[in-house]
């Protein structure tokens, strides 16, 4: 881990564009979710800004996943509201169907399709989606398959390409839907260190460019470099949220604590 | 070769019989096999192994019965089969006799107001595949012209079963068969028997090609049963009959008590007395089996002694 | 350092044969062809002698001969005095027939069954549960032969259709009857006909074929074709402006108007059964042990399909359900985009091997008296003539010939989709 | 830096949240219903159509079933009983007929082996399962009774089929013939030579000598139980024999031919594939027919054995190849380095395959075992094809007994009970197994 | 890579054991062999003498493994001799099971039997192959589990060792059947780095105790400091060999040093 947040130093990276507006992109408020009896989301409050780039950290369980999850609604929460870009999210399908196209979401396991080539998967929702002329879906997909340097794969399947590469591929996904939000879930635990920092540059990337982003990650050499807020969950809740630096230079609650001395201790 | 060999080695015969033809051959309730075919096993049985009972009682349908004779699977098929020339000679069997001078029939149910085997034109006929009957049924429609619908069929059970249910109208096969079928009926007296007999079918046991010396002893079995009833040796008086040379020679002969039939055709001297005194002559079988007596009802026709102006006659015993 | 010699050209030695291992494969080989050689030579002699002592030869000739029975279902024409032949040709026909019929029916079947037992309603799933294990778990004999008992014990003889007050009564505005003999239903008739082609002459598989039932199928191809074209338009249309034209009615249309068409011009009109006499005439009769062994086929069959569909579907990890609901597709477009071209890579083999299965299980026929291929060549031929040899042969090669392409259609399919790995 | 909130943010929760209950209607029958049953107004029509269809179904089902008619002797003896509950409707009496199961049950069962004697065959399947303990639990059962399950396929037949002791134990010596010659003679004439020495002793022990040798033993010490006819075989008893004994058989057999199948000796494998693929695409019942009506004429003339044992050899054969597929799938699975380990250890290839191939290649394909071992059991009943009495004959044949004519659905009921409880339970083993194995690091 | 020469670096290697003789061990004359139509390993000529530590190197598809296992007849030549310990390896089996039971292997990926314990694993072999009593077949494969320091896991199964323990296993299960040549292909390629060094310090034991080993590998660090000879290959053929010290600091084919600047290189 330690080698990666050295990796990510070396590049210097552009804080200046990196602004934070003062427009809310998404309003989670008292938001509480079950699992049949399981209380997995416990009154979460939470406000991001356009350009926000969040980090959340916390233990396996404490429901990192989930909370990303409701945001895009792939999971239904029971109590409270969650807002993105100024619509509410309910059961209304069009609803649903306008905040998907605003949010794009990174798996950790990529979840490509295997039966479509790299252009294919990459101008699929856009054309479906976005009722997109397949030309222009093209042009848009080959551009962000450069922006994540692999534009020489897009006749490929995913089959074949490395953990790394697919990774990147996903991401352009994403962005051919041109969302105003990507949501990530561990995007980088699933691969070889070296591919890590591959697809860490693109996300940097990514920020650099104003991107409003909610990362889970245990990356934290990213987190100190890239985030603007670092958001601690632990038992469903949200334990403590600061800005990287005091996060882990000075974290207040003990389970922060103990959180930190566990994943940077070795 | 030598299937009498086989026979007495195993000390048991293997006998072909029906699946279930009430009367012929059917299992009663504690399982013996009991019926008008069954009784010619048991004689064979009674001649060659002196014990009526030492009969594997094989059920085969129409169509597994020849492939169960050829295999060797049986040593003889007792099931009311018609003698026929291809039988006898392209399919290589050996017909041993007539135990039953019968023909084919129809049934139907009174309420189809049917008189004649003419007026079925489209009807639905159940029939056993692998018979002659489904190759004269074939024959007789086509010959008057009319047409209909066969519903092919293993077995008698399943033939009652379907005709009893209306699946078809009519159901043909050999008339003793038919005959017997009807006695089972709760409203037999619902369905009638057509008076057409459209067909011959003598019916009579029979061996493989190819071992003369068995098909001797199997047709000289039937021939003791047809030769007692003439001669009135019934199982009542086989014993006595037997225990001493009588005045009739041929008589004699028959029991043992002259002669030795028996050695010419490998078996002891009272291998027919065996066979009278634990299955009975022919008359006594057919009574007790199939007679007028019996649900079944039918009577001697065709099947009555030359002598009463049937058609069975035994050669002589000499 | 040692010196090595020359290697030593070893002659050959007769333990080589063994110790070798050149020689010793060759060894096993000869050895093995050698013991199979001895048992075809000793299955072949018995034969002969066994059919020596029987006094029977190995003849075809009988397939030219009468086969003097009747079938009820032909397909084609036939009568007694057609040949053997001939009447086997008849039941293969009949056999295709079937199991044409039972894929049909259980693969709709089986589909549904599978992604109904995936249904989030609990009811539902379970009902479907109970029907996978309950076909799955009882022999497909048992299944035909209580499919049958089924139709024959409960339904109306046509007798009960006859008199003032019938006990039963014909369905669907008096055009369809079902009598346990089986279902009469409305049969086509053109006023126009075109009359048959007749094909093979004089030889025993001549048949014909109605021009009618040709020009029917060239308008349903035509028609196939035809939204085909429309589809590729919208595509085309699509690519070039991202919208995709509603098409629906169209391609309805290209189906249904040549059909229609065609159907007016040759003058279609429905016959319809009605009693007469002893059954019902006219109309079209599928016969009940038809529908017993169609009937205990498909549900028997569409049992293990529907597992097959629902392991197809499950093995698509919910991930792509998921990647695909997170770029904004709708759910049927994530069915027919992402899961289906997938799931079909998995279902299909199976499938192909379950037609496979259902093929032979039509054998079972003989069980409901249904004249397929077991029914009339190694049934009644076999019976009538005695050759048991050489229908038995005849029909067994038939059935291999009928499973292998069977298989080769799946080894094509399979290495048509195989998915592009690393 | 220019992170305009994050200050305005900064939070630390002093006191964590305890759980809290969910909304009532998200739990208890109620949130389950909600969930499972009644999600949006086409689910529920679902539902309620279904509730309706189930109801139907066991309200004809029920009164069909409690009928009072266990003591009746004949179809007639049930309507009338019947007729005085009263139970007659539309179509004369209804209600099922359980008399000819009470007078049955046991022929369906044991079809018609000597009532005294059925102990034979409880105790032959109950050993059954002593037998396959080691196979199948192999974690649980010590490893001493697998000379149980070796000496068991020789105890099967003779419990069931009865007669001299000495019949068995002379096929068992001819195995002990073609063991020791493999095994002393591999030294002198190198192993491949001593497998055909041996293959050849054995069977001109079993076809020459040992007819002989038993007879003579049976003379000095006839030791012998009652002898039962293959024709008093039927009902379950013989579809599970049937069973047991093809699968038995055909895993050796199946394992020589997927081996054969996977070898670079391109006769052997064209053979076996050409024997796989045959016997694959034909359907089972024309190998009855070969069976019954053709085996005796491939055989030498004047050999004329039971038709349980013919139809035994078919679906032992016809087993065997579905056999071979499966354990061809289960040495596939195996990876290339454990055939390589055994190699440069220098086992030859009978070593390599006895000791480190099969072993884990067969539990890879136990399930797929089982489920032939199932189709293969359901498929017994075609036997009743060929006229012999399993469940399904016997049916025809209880059926042709006057007082039980026209009874259908009582039997087919009753054996399809049968049938489902045997496959249903193996099935659900075999999911177990499947579960276990997956788990399992071993 | 760097560490692990490092980790064998602390130990005091004790060269003075690793005795070369006059004895030929391994003599291959212009050995030929190819896959279908493809050269594999061309004209291979090599000597390996009694108590030799080879290494051999190369790029991926050299023919390394190729060239070992045929040493072992887990592959055939085609053309030429390779002679082990005086027996000529010829398609006569009774030659390939002697030398198969002079020659020990061992596998990138340890090829242990996982449904045997780790004794059953080391007693196999020589139970059935050299007809060893069980007993004492047992008492030699504790004696060679201890050397490889681990008695205690005799009774588990592979599958719940670590990689390091398996393939020390591996080790054993060889010398288990007292080979006098060791073979080894990449054995540590597939464990991670902290496994690496418990399987080298097994090797560098066996090359202590003068056992004739060669083994492909890239840990240069085990190179230099147990090997007597480095052999380079590419292409299916020797293109250089040499002494550890003088391959290393002096390569003279541009290949070899091209291959050693990139392995090297990170
Ligand atoms: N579909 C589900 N049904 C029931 N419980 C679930 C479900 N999905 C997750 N959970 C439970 O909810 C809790 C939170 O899960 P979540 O995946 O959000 O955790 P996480 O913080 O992402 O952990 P990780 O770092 O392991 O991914 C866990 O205890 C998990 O067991
Ligand atoms: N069974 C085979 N059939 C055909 N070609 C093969 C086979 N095994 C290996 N090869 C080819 O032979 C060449 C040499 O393979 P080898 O495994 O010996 O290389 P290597 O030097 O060990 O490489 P690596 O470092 O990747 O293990 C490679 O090009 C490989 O593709
Ligand atoms: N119905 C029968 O089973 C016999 C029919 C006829 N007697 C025959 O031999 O073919
Ligand atoms: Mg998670
Ligand atoms: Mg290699």
């Amino acid at each position: 881990m330690s080698d990666i947040s050295e990796v990510v130093a070396e590049r210097e990276i552009d804080r200046s564009k990196m602004q934070v507006s003062d427009e809310v992109a998404i309003e989670i408020n008292k938001m509480n979710k079950w699992y049949g009896t399981f209380h997995v989301l416990r009154d979460i409050d939470l406000t991001v800004y356009r350009g926000e780039r969040i980090v959340i950290a916390g233990p396996s369980g404490s429901g990192k996943s989930t909370l990303i999850r409701c945001i895009n609604r792939l999971e239904e929460h029971q109590e409270g509201q969650i807002i993105v870009d100024g619509t509410e999210l309910t059961s209304d399908l069009k609803n649903i169907d306008k905040i998907r196209s605003e949010v794009g979401m990174c798996f950790q396991h990529f979840n490509l399709f295997p039966h479509l080539t790299i252009l294919e998967n990459c101008t699929l929702a856009p054309i479906w989606v976005r009722k997109v002329p397949k030309k222009e879906a093209e042009a848009t997909a080959m551009h962000f398959l450069e922006k994540v340097k692999i534009p020489e794969q897009a006749d490929k399947y995913p089959g074949q390409l490395s953990g790394g590469q697919q990774q990147r591929v996903a991401i352009a996904r994403s962005l051919c839907m041109k969302p105003r939000i990507m949501l990530f879930d561990e995007p980088t635990s699933a691969l070889d260190p070296e591919m890590i920092k591959e697809v860490l540059d693109t996300m940097i990337e990514l920020a650099e460019e104003g991107m409003t982003m909610i990362c889970v990650t245990h990356e934290m050499g990213f987190a100190r470099q890239v985030a603007n807020r670092v958001i601690f969950m632990d038992a469903g809740q949200i334990v403590e949220q600061n800005e990287p630096e005091e996060f882990f230079n000075n974290p207040k609650s003990e389970r922060t604590k103990l959180f930190l001395s566990q994943i940077l201790g070795h | 070769a030598a299937t009498l060999d086989d026979v007495k080695a195993r000390g048991k015969l293997n006998c072909g019989v029906a699946t279930g033809v009430p009367g012929f051959a059917a299992p009663n309730a504690s399982g013996e096999w009991e019926g008008f075919d069954v009784a010619v096993c048991r004689a064979v049985a009674a001649a060659v192994l002196g014990d009526a009972t030492a009969v594997e009682f094989v059920p085969t349908t129409g169509k597994t019965r020849f492939t169960a004779l050829a295999s060797g699977e049986i040593d003889m098929l007792a099931r009311n089969t018609t003698w026929t020339f291809s039988r006898d000679t392209d399919l290589k069997f050996t017909f041993v006799g007539v135990n039953y001078y019968d023909g084919q029939g129809f049934m139907v149910p009174k309420a189809l107001g049917v008189s004649s085997a003419k007026e079925l034109d489209g009807a639905t006929v159940c029939i056993q595949t692998g018979t002659t009957t489904e190759l004269n049924l074939a024959d007789f429609f086509r010959v008057n012209n009319i047409s209909y619908e066969p519903v092919p069929i293993e077995t008698n059970a399943e033939a009652q079963q379907q005709y009893l249910a209306g699946a078809c109208d009519v159901y043909t096969t050999d008339a003793s068969g038919l005959a017997a079928t009807r006695s089972t009926f709760e409203n037999a007296a619902d369905h009638v028997i057509l008076p057409e007999i459209i067909s011959k079918e003598p019916l009579g046991p029979l061996v493989r090609h190819g071992d003369d010396e068995w098909g001797d002893i199997v047709r000289w079995s039937l021939n003791a049963m047809i030769a007692a009833e003439e001669y009135g040796v019934t199982s009542a008086n086989v014993g006595e009959m037997s225990a001493a040379a009588g005045d009739n020679p041929e008589v004699n002969r028959l029991l043992g008590t002259e002669d030795n039939l028996g050695a010419m055709i490998g078996l002891d001297a009272g291998w027919a007395k065996n066979i009278i005194m634990s299955v009975g002559n022919y008359g006594e079988v057919f009574e007790s089996n199939i007679g007028a007596a019996t649900p079944i009802g039918l009577s001697r026709g065709l099947n009555a002694q030359w002598t009463d102006g049937g058609l069975l006659y035994a050669p002589p015993f000499r | 350092m040692a010196t090595v010699t020359d290697p030593p050209k070893a002659a050959f030695r007769l333990s080589m044969l063994i110790y070798d291992t050149r020689y010793r494969s060759m060894t096993i080989q000869v050895v093995a062809l050698i013991g199979f050689l001895l048992l075809v030579g000793f299955l072949i002699s018995n034969t002969a002698q066994n059919l020596a002592t029987s006094g029977k030869t190995v003849s075809f000739d009988f397939l030219s001969k009468p086969a003097g029975y009747d079938i009820n279902q032909t397909l084609i024409e036939y009568n007694n005095q057609n040949s053997h032949l001939r009447a086997a040709f008849i039941g293969l026909l009949n056999t295709l027939l079937v199991a044409v019929l039972g894929c049909a029916t259980a693969t709709v079947l089986g589909v549904i069954i599978g992604v109904l037992r995936l249904s989030p309603n609990w009811l539902i799933g379970r009902l479907m549960t109970v029907y996978v294990e309950m076909f799955r778990n009882v022999p497909v004999l048992l299944w035909i032969v209580f499919a049958m008992a089924v139709l024959i014990e409960t339904l109306p003889p046509p007798s009960a259709f006859r008199g003032d007050e019938p006990a039963a009564t014909m369905k669907v505005f008096d055009t369809v009857a079902i009598t346990n003999r089986g279902v009469y239903i409305p049969e086509p008739l053109f006023s126009r006909s075109l009359g048959d082609i007749h094909l093979f002459g004089q030889s025993a598989l001549n048949f014909d074929v109605s021009i009618d039932l040709l020009l029917i199928v060239a308008a349903v191809v035509g028609g196939i074709l035809g939204a085909r074209f429309i589809k590729r338009r919208a595509d085309r249309i699509q690519e070039a402006t991202g919208l995709r034209p509603t098409t629906w009615y169209l391609r309805l249309a290209s189906f249904v108007l040549p059909v229609l068409i065609v159907l007016i011009a040759l003058g279609f009109h429905l016959g319809y059964p009605a009693l007469q006499g002893f059954n019902f005439q006219d109309g079209t009769y599928l016969r009940n042990s038809l529908i017993a062994l169609w009937l205990a086929l498909s549900l028997y069959t569409a049992a293990f399909i529907a597992e097959n569909v629902r392991a197809g579907i499950l093995a698509i990890s919910s991930g792509q359900t998921e990647a695909a609901g997170a770029l904004g597709l709708r759910p049927k477009r994530i069915m027919s985009l992402v899961i289906l071209p997938q799931a079909l890579r998995v279902i299909i083999p199976p499938l192909i091997s379950q037609y496979l299965n259902l093929t032979k299980n039509s054998s079972l026929a003989i069980a409901v008296g249904y004249m397929d291929l077991t029914g009339t060549l190694m049934g009644i031929t076999l019976n009538q003539t005695g050759k048991e040899l050489e229908t038995l042969l005849l029909g067994m090669l038939i059935y291999l010939i009928i499973s292998l392409s069977i298989s080769a259609l799946m080894n094509w399919y399979n290495n048509r989709v195989k998915l592009v790995e690393r | 830096m220019s992170n305009l909130h994050a200050d305005t943010v900064a939070f630390v929760r002093e006191t964590m949240l305890p759980q809290k209950e969910p909304p009532a209607s998200t739990v208890g029958i109620m949130g389950w219903g909600k969930k499972n049953l009644f999600t949006g107004p086409f689910n529920t029509i679902v539902t309620v159509l279904c509730s309706a269809f189930v109801a139907y179904v066991l309200w004809m089902l029920i009164p069909w079933f409690f009928a009072p008619t266990w003591n009746a002797t004949s179809l007639g003896e049930c309507r009338e009983m019947l007729a005085a509950a009263g139970r007659v409707g539309d179509h004369g009496t209804f209600g099922a007929c359980w008399g000819v199961i009470r007078e049955r049950w046991i022929q369906l069962l044991f079809g018609f082996y000597p009532a005294e004697l059925y102990w034979r065959p409880i105790a032959a399947f109950l050993l059954l399962f002593v037998a396959l303990a080691p196979v199948l639990f192999a974690d649980k059962v010590p490893g001493k009774l697998l000379i149980f399950t070796a000496i068991y396929p020789f105890l099967f037949p003779w419990l069931l089929w009865g007669g001299t002791i000495w019949s068995p134990i002379c096929a068992a010596l001819g195995f002990v013939i073609l063991w020791a010659v493999v095994k002393y003679g591999s030294e002198a004439i190198g192993q491949l030579g001593a497998i055909i020495v041996a293959v050849i002793a054995a069977l001109v022990w079993w076809l020459f000598l040992s007819g002989y040798v038993q007879d003579a033993l049976v003379s000095v010490m006839p030791l012998a139980i009652e002898t039962v006819a293959s024709r008093d075989f039927g009902g379950m008893m013989l579809s599970i024999t049937i069973g047991v004994v093809a699968i038995a058989c055909s895993l050796p057999l199946g394992i020589i031919l997927a081996l054969g199948r996977r070898s670079d000796l391109l006769i052997v494998k064209a053979l076996c594939v050409g024997f796989i693929e045959f016997i694959r695409g034909v359907p089972l019942i024309t190998l009855l027919f070969v069976a019954s009506t053709l085996l005796n004429i491939f055989l030498p003339p004047g050999t004329n054995f039971d038709i349980i044992l013919r139809v035994i050899i078919m679906a032992t054969l016809f087993s065997a190849a579905y056999m071979a597929e499966v354990i061809r799938g289960g040495l596939a699975a195996l990876p290339k380095g454990q055939y390589e380990g055994a190699d440069s250890l220098g086992l030859d290839y009978w070593q390599a395959q006895r000791l480190i191939i099969m072993p884990q290649a067969l539990k890879i394909s136990i399930p797929g075992i089982v489920s032939t071992f199932i189709g293969l059991f359901k498929d017994t009943t075609l036997v009743s094809v060929i006229g012999l009495l399993d469940p399904l004959g016997l049916s025809n044949s209880i059926r042709a007994d006057q007082s039980w004519n026209g009874v259908v659905w009582e039997l087919y009921g009753f054996i399809a009970v049968l049938f489902f409880i045997f496959c249903f339970g193996m099935s659900r083993y075999s999911m177990y197994l499947e579960r276990r194995l997956k788990t399992d690091h071993h």
